[in-house]
């Protein structure tokens, strides 16, 4: 029979008394339970009077009695965890909000609690230690794709002492930000500056630069992945990173029929181009002087602002210096990044003449110009909505993002989930940005979501920072509170594998043992069957209620927690 | 009407149905006495065989308390349980138990309001469909 | 792998019926890979079944099972210490299972629940799909690799009946015409040749399904 | 000759064959059979007897094939390897051929599931090629199937089986019809034309490989009755394509049945003018009253005699 002491939390006595009494009075006809006793709050101080009576009782299991289990596992997270014991020796009765606070009176609140305490008690009874392990990680990481996410990342890990493998499918560095001609929201020229870290990247000796070359395989997980990448020599080099950053980037389709593939009909990136070649006062078009340029914005892309940033920021230069006169036409106009409104407000004040559409403008061809017919809806009354014709000596329009060819591919490479429009999908688009679903694999730049540069740089910034927390200390700890497969029961069905929603589990005909599982099995064990990588298991038991075989357990949640709880066990 | 208390199993989710119970207690709203709360790392945890086995233990109807679709922390544990309700509710069919004994309900973390409301509602409801007839103990 | 469903539900009720006590035998081998009868299932039908019975007042005692393959004799073999505490066994193997357990068990009624329905590949999770009919002489030499037996609605050796259309076979509409898919592989392997010949008649009567009873004797193998 | 029937002898000749359609009655109703009879009696050489169509019980192919040549009407016997297997396909062939019935339609015949019998067990013991092989082995070879086993008496055969250039994959249709005729069919009837351009396309691909010369090919054609069955028909029967202006000129009529007919004969004159087109085979499926004034507007009467 498990030994339990008990501490009753009066939550700074908020718990009325006649309460406590009465949960006293249940406690006292229990065998399991050694003490009860009742603290106030729990500081440090609480933390060695608790520690000291638990050694001198002997005992190794420990309820709480008091309000919300979250409550102690955030008190407890940061005031260092009050046992002298393994840390899952110990269990909550919520008898605050789930019963004081929830029920009618106080009769039906001491009935309530009295259950979970009795539950709490029998979990405890349980409950089993569950050992923490670390894994080894070595200060080296995988970079797919050297585009400017890929570059900055790269350095940023290099300069913190980071061994670097950047793999670009390509002859050239630079990706998107090659066809770039200046940044909006500085007086910087792309070119430069990427020539500068380029020359940085291949200078820094912690950065082995693989180019052109792409990955094959992926075997393994964080710490131990196992990646081979074939130059386009033919040449095969496997590398051991502790973890991977996909910065694949994405690609762009222009609209093309009709009048779409007229010459002056041009996209925002050959605007780019034009303009980087052009020198004041006049850009020119085929040799004649462009006096009026129209863009067209969110016809294909409607959430991107990149498309917003670029119009603007070459609008700016071609209704100023160059004295053309520009319209630029939209659904609505993106101004949330950094310093835009003031920009726009700048190119109203210049004369841009910004409209709004719903239905689409129409394009036709008046004397060799393109005439753009567009009705403004930017005024609230339909009846003052007008139409207007607009003679455009250049259109610009944008172009369609869209996921990189090999994006698909590489999912199943790497075991990622892409998003409804196949882009790689963030494991939290709140929270965690830049995670993949994986642990251990980060997702940045434009193969997530295309973004405007210093957007991306920013994001950049954000995921090496995140690698350099996850590889600084050199290892991973973690719980081994992780689903764990009996391979004796495994039908190898390839459930599991499937269901995981971080890919932590995989069907390894020849594996070494779980090394969690036994020790006394001798090392190098070959076995087929299902395993969960422990440090890549979040714990969620999905693949627990799938497995048709029963195999998987979730060892700090087993079944005997649940039918507890559902008042179903003995 | 049959006039009884009718037990309910209520599991839930870490993420939104256990936070929801303490925030419907932090507004002192009430929940029904007679419902166990069975507190689950993930709705995705729950396993068709808790639900049947509720029923067959003795409980009058179960309430599974997922997160709102998209919303699961594990990415797909909520759609999992939905799918796995989905068999259930097929099996109760074929048993001659009333489907409506089981439903999943939807809750971020803070919906103490909803989460009570949802129980209070099955509560009246299960009354309304007379004590579990395939349960041992009846 | 062998594919199966679970019965449905009526049916398995009515054939256990008489009986006060059974045992449910699930399979750890191709059934639990379809989920159609491994120990999920067994644990879930189990208390599906107890709680039908106790509706209709005739409380069921079951005890469950799930040895890793009910098809080898050792395997069915674990059950006897079981079977004997009990009037029947509903055994959630594929029909070879079932019949295992038959010849081990001569006194004992030996129930099937489960429908074993083809040999058949996984399409995605939880989709399966026909691919062989045991017929026992293989032709997929001659058709791409595509088994006209099996895909075909009218089995046809020499080419895609007048119901083929836009690649879908008339019989079921979501199903792929075999012959499109035949045509499109030796298209693809480029040997659209292999069509051009003649398959003659298929020698169903001997060393295939309907020749009688079929056995393989491996004499080398023999104990 | 190989059987010396009727449509057999026209065929050799080089004449213009007209054949007909007849589906037997649901039970045992002789005037059934009769009164359709006398539908087309004068006015096609042969009439095909259906077997079973659309897996719908019916009298047997070869008794109401028997019946006709009773009525003076000689019967093109349809045969399905749906229903039988080798041993009572050969048998038929012996009953069939003492009964005097001398051309034969090979077919694989609909899936029973489209019939009202669907929880049978479909045989497909032979597909139609391969019942071909066997009929012409049994002729030419005098055996029975695979066997050296000789047959007692003579079988006499015009062989024939059907083509649909509508299916897919359209390539393989021509390939298959090769096959066909490698395996020793006699003649071909077409599933009915709509989509004139795609049969055309596939005639070229017959003559390329040359298949026109060794085989009598009779183009089939059914008048559409209405719009609502042309539409029908265009979305619900796989292998048949009715192009939208023809659904459409049927729909805009103000009598469609007139201009169905109307439709048909057109078609057929314009089959008689492609090469290697050998006859047609008119469909009026329960619509033989029409089959008189269709071969009549078409210009195909008075049917010439095969003596």
């Amino acid at each position: 029979m498990a030994r339990i002491g008990i501490f009753i939390d009066t939550l700074k006595g908020t718990l009325p008394s006649s309460f406590r009494e009465r949960i006293r009075t249940t406690l006292r006809d229990v065998p399991e339970v050694v003490f009860s006793v009742e603290e106030d709050e729990f500081t440090s101080e609480t933390f060695e009077r608790m520690l000291k009576l638990l050694e001198h009782e002997g005992v190794e299991r420990v309820v709480i009695v008091g309000g919300s289990p979250k409550l102690y596992e955030t008190t407890f997270q940061k005031l260092g965890f009050p046992l002298p014991f393994n840390p899952y020796l110990f269990t909550v009765a919520n008898i605050r909000e789930q019963a004081l606070w929830s029920s009618i009176d106080e009769r039906e609140a001491s009935e309530k609690a009295k259950n979970a305490v009795l539950k709490a008690i029998r979990i405890a009874s349980s409950l089993r230690p569950i050992e923490s392990q670390t894994l080894p990680l070595k200060p080296e990481v995988l970079i797919l794709g050297g585009g400017i996410s890929g570059i900055s990342i790269a350095l940023t890990l290099a300069r913190a002492g980071i061994y670097v493998f950047l793999v670009e499918r390509e002859r050239t560095l630079g990706g998107k930000v090659t066809e770039l001609w200046k940044f909006y929201n500085q007086e910087l020229e792309a070119k430069g500056w990427l020539e500068q870290k380029i020359l940085e990247l291949r200078q820094n000796p912690r950065i082995s630069l693989l180019a052109p070359a792409r990955l094959k395989y992926l075997r393994g997980h964080m710490g131990r992945f196992q990646a081979t990448i074939l130059t386009d020599k033919g040449e095969e080099t496997t590398i051991s990173p502790s973890a991977i950053v996909v910065a694949t980037g994405y690609r762009v389709e222009r609209k093309r029929g009709g009048i779409y593939d007229h010459k002056r009909m041009v996209t925002l990136s050959e605007m780019e181009k034009l303009l980087s070649e052009t020198n004041p006062p006049f850009p020119f078009f085929e040799g004649k002087r462009v006096e009026t340029v129209t863009y067209l914005l969110d016809d294909t892309n409607e959430d991107i602002k990149l498309d917003s940033i670029n119009a603007l920021k070459q609008s700016l230069l071609l209704q100023g210096s160059l004295k053309c006169q520009v319209a630029i036409l939209c659904k609505e106009f993106k101004v949330s990044s950094d310093r835009m409104e003031r920009l726009y407000r700048k190119a109203r004040e210049l004369g841009v003449l910004f409209f709004k559409y719903e239905e689409a403008p129409r394009f036709s061809l008046v004397n060799g110009q393109i005439q753009v017919e567009v009705k403004d809806t930017s005024i609230l009354r339909k009846e003052d909505q007008w139409s207007v014709s607009i003679l455009s000596d250049l259109v610009v329009l944008c172009e369609t993002f869209l996921p990189h060819q090999e994006t698909m591919e590489l999912s199943a490479l790497l075991r990622l989930h892409l998003g409804k429009r196949g882009f790689f999908m963030e494991d939290n688009p709140q929270l965690l940005r830049v995670r993949s679903n994986r642990r251990g694999i980060f997702i940045a730049g434009g193969c997530r979501f295309p973004q405007e540069i210093s957007e991306t740089l920013f994001e950049a910034n954000a995921v090496a920072q995140e690698v350099l927390a996850l590889l600084s200390k050199g290892a991973y700890t973690y719980d081994l509170s992780v689903a764990e497969v009996d391979p004796k029961k495994c039908a190898l069905c390839y459930t599991c594998p499937r269901v995981c929603p971080h890919s932590a589990i995989e069907v390894e005909k020849y594996a070494e043992k779980n090394v969690y599982l036994t020790h006394h099995v001798p090392e190098n064990t070959k076995w087929g069957a299902a395993k969960v990588d422990p440090a890549s298991c979040f714990g969620c038991g999905i693949c627990v209620g799938e497995c048709p075989a029963r195999a998987i357990t979730l060892r700090h949640y087993p079944d005997e927690f649940i039918y507890i709880q559902m008042g179903l066990d003995g | 009407m049959v006039d009884f208390d009718p037990k309910i199993i209520a599991f839930c989710c870490d993420q939104s149905g256990y936070p929801s119970a303490d925030m419907a207690g932090s507004l002192r709203l009430n929940i029904p006495k007679n419902v166990e709360m069975v507190r689950v790392p993930c709705a995705g945890r729950v396993e068709a065989l808790y639900l049947l086995k509720a029923l067959e233990k003795g409980a009058d109807g179960v309430v599974l308390f997922a997160c709102y679709e998209e919303n699961c922390q594990y990415l797909r544990g909520n759609l999992r349980a939905r799918g796995r309700l989905s068999y259930i509710h097929r099996l109760m069919e074929k048993i001659g138990l009333e489907k409506e004994r089981i439903e999943i309900c939807y809750l971020a973390t803070n919906s103490g309001v909803k989460l009570v409301e949802t129980l209070q509602r099955k509560t009246e409801e299960l009354k309304r469909l007379g004590p579990n007839p395939c349960s041992e103990g009846k | 792998m062998i594919k199966a469903e679970q019965k449905p539900m009526e049916e398995i009720l009515r054939s256990i019926d008489p009986y006060k006590k059974i045992l449910l035998s699930g399979c750890g081998a191709c059934v639990t890979v379809c989920h159609a009868g491994g120990e999920k299932e067994v644990l879930l039908l189990a208390s599906a079944l107890r709680m039908a019975r106790k509706k209709i007042g005739k409380p069921l005692e079951i005890l469950e099972a799930t040895p890793s393959r009910q098809c080898e004799p050792e395997y069915a073999q674990e059950l006897s210490e079981l079977s004997e505490k009990v009037e029947a066994i509903l055994s959630l193997a594929c029909g070879v299972g079932v019949q295992t357990l038959v010849r081990f068990f001569p006194k004992m009624p030996v129930l099937p629940g489960v429908n074993t329905t083809f040999l058949g590949e996984t399409l995605s999770h939880g989709i399966w799909e026909e691919r062989c009919q045991a017929c026992g002489n293989c032709i997929l030499e001659k058709t791409g690799g595509i088994c006209p037996i099996s895909r075909c609605a009218k089995q046809l050796l020499n080419g895609p009946c007048g119901g083929s259309s836009k690649g879908k076979c008339e019989i079921k509409k979501e199903a792929d015409c075999a012959w499109q898919l035949i045509y499109d592989r030796l298209s693809s392997l480029g040997q659209l040749y292999k069509l051009e010949e003649i398959i003659p008649a298929k020698r169903w009567g001997i060393e295939s399904r309907d020749s009688g009873l079929r056995r393989i004797i491996r004499e080398d193998l023999k104990i | 000759m190989k059987a010396g029937s009727n449509l057999e002898k026209i065929l050799s000749k080089g004449l213009f064959a007209v054949t007909g359609e007849l589906g037997p009655p649901k039970g045992n109703d002789v005037s059934v059979v009769k009164r359709k009879a006398d539908l087309l009696r004068g006015y096609v050489d042969a009439v095909n007897v259906t077997d079973n169509q659309t897996a719908i019980v019916r009298m047997s192919s070869i008794a109401t094939s028997s019946l006709l040549i009773q009525m003076g009407i000689e019967p093109v016997m349809q045969m399905t390897t749906r229903d039988r297997n080798r041993i009572a396909i050969q048998s038929d062939i012996f009953g069939a051929t003492a009964l005097g019935i001398k051309n034969m339609l090979c077919l694989t015949g609909d899936h029973h599931t489209f019939g009202n019998q669907v929880d049978s067990k479909n045989v497909h013991d032979l597909d139609s090629i391969q019942l071909i092989d066997c009929v012409r082995t049994m002729r030419d070879q005098g055996t029975l199937l695979g066997g050296e086993e000789r047959i007692e008496g003579k079988i006499e055969i015009f062989i024939g089986a059907a083509e649909n250039p509508f299916a897919d994959p359209f390539e393989f249709r021509v390939v298959r019809l090769a096959k066909k005729v490698r395996a020793g069919v006699d003649f071909i009837q077409t599933q009915c034309i709509y989509d004139m351009k795609r049969f055309k396309e596939w005639m070229k691909m017959v003559r390329d490989r040359g298949l026109h010369e060794k085989v009598h090919i009779l183009a089939g054609v059914t008048p559409l009755k209405s719009g609502g069955m042309a539409r029908y028909m265009a979305k619900n029967v796989s292998g048949i394509i009715i192009p939208e202006e023809i659904i459409d000129r049927i729909v805009k009529a103000k009598k469609p049945a007139e201009e169905g007919i109307k439709l048909c004969v057109e078609q057929i004159q314009e089959l008689k003018e492609i090469e290697g087109v050998h006859g047609v085979h008119i469909m009026a499926i329960e619509w033989e009253q029409m089959v008189s004034q269709i071969t009549e507007m078409a210009g195909l009467l008075p049917r010439p005699k095969g003596e």
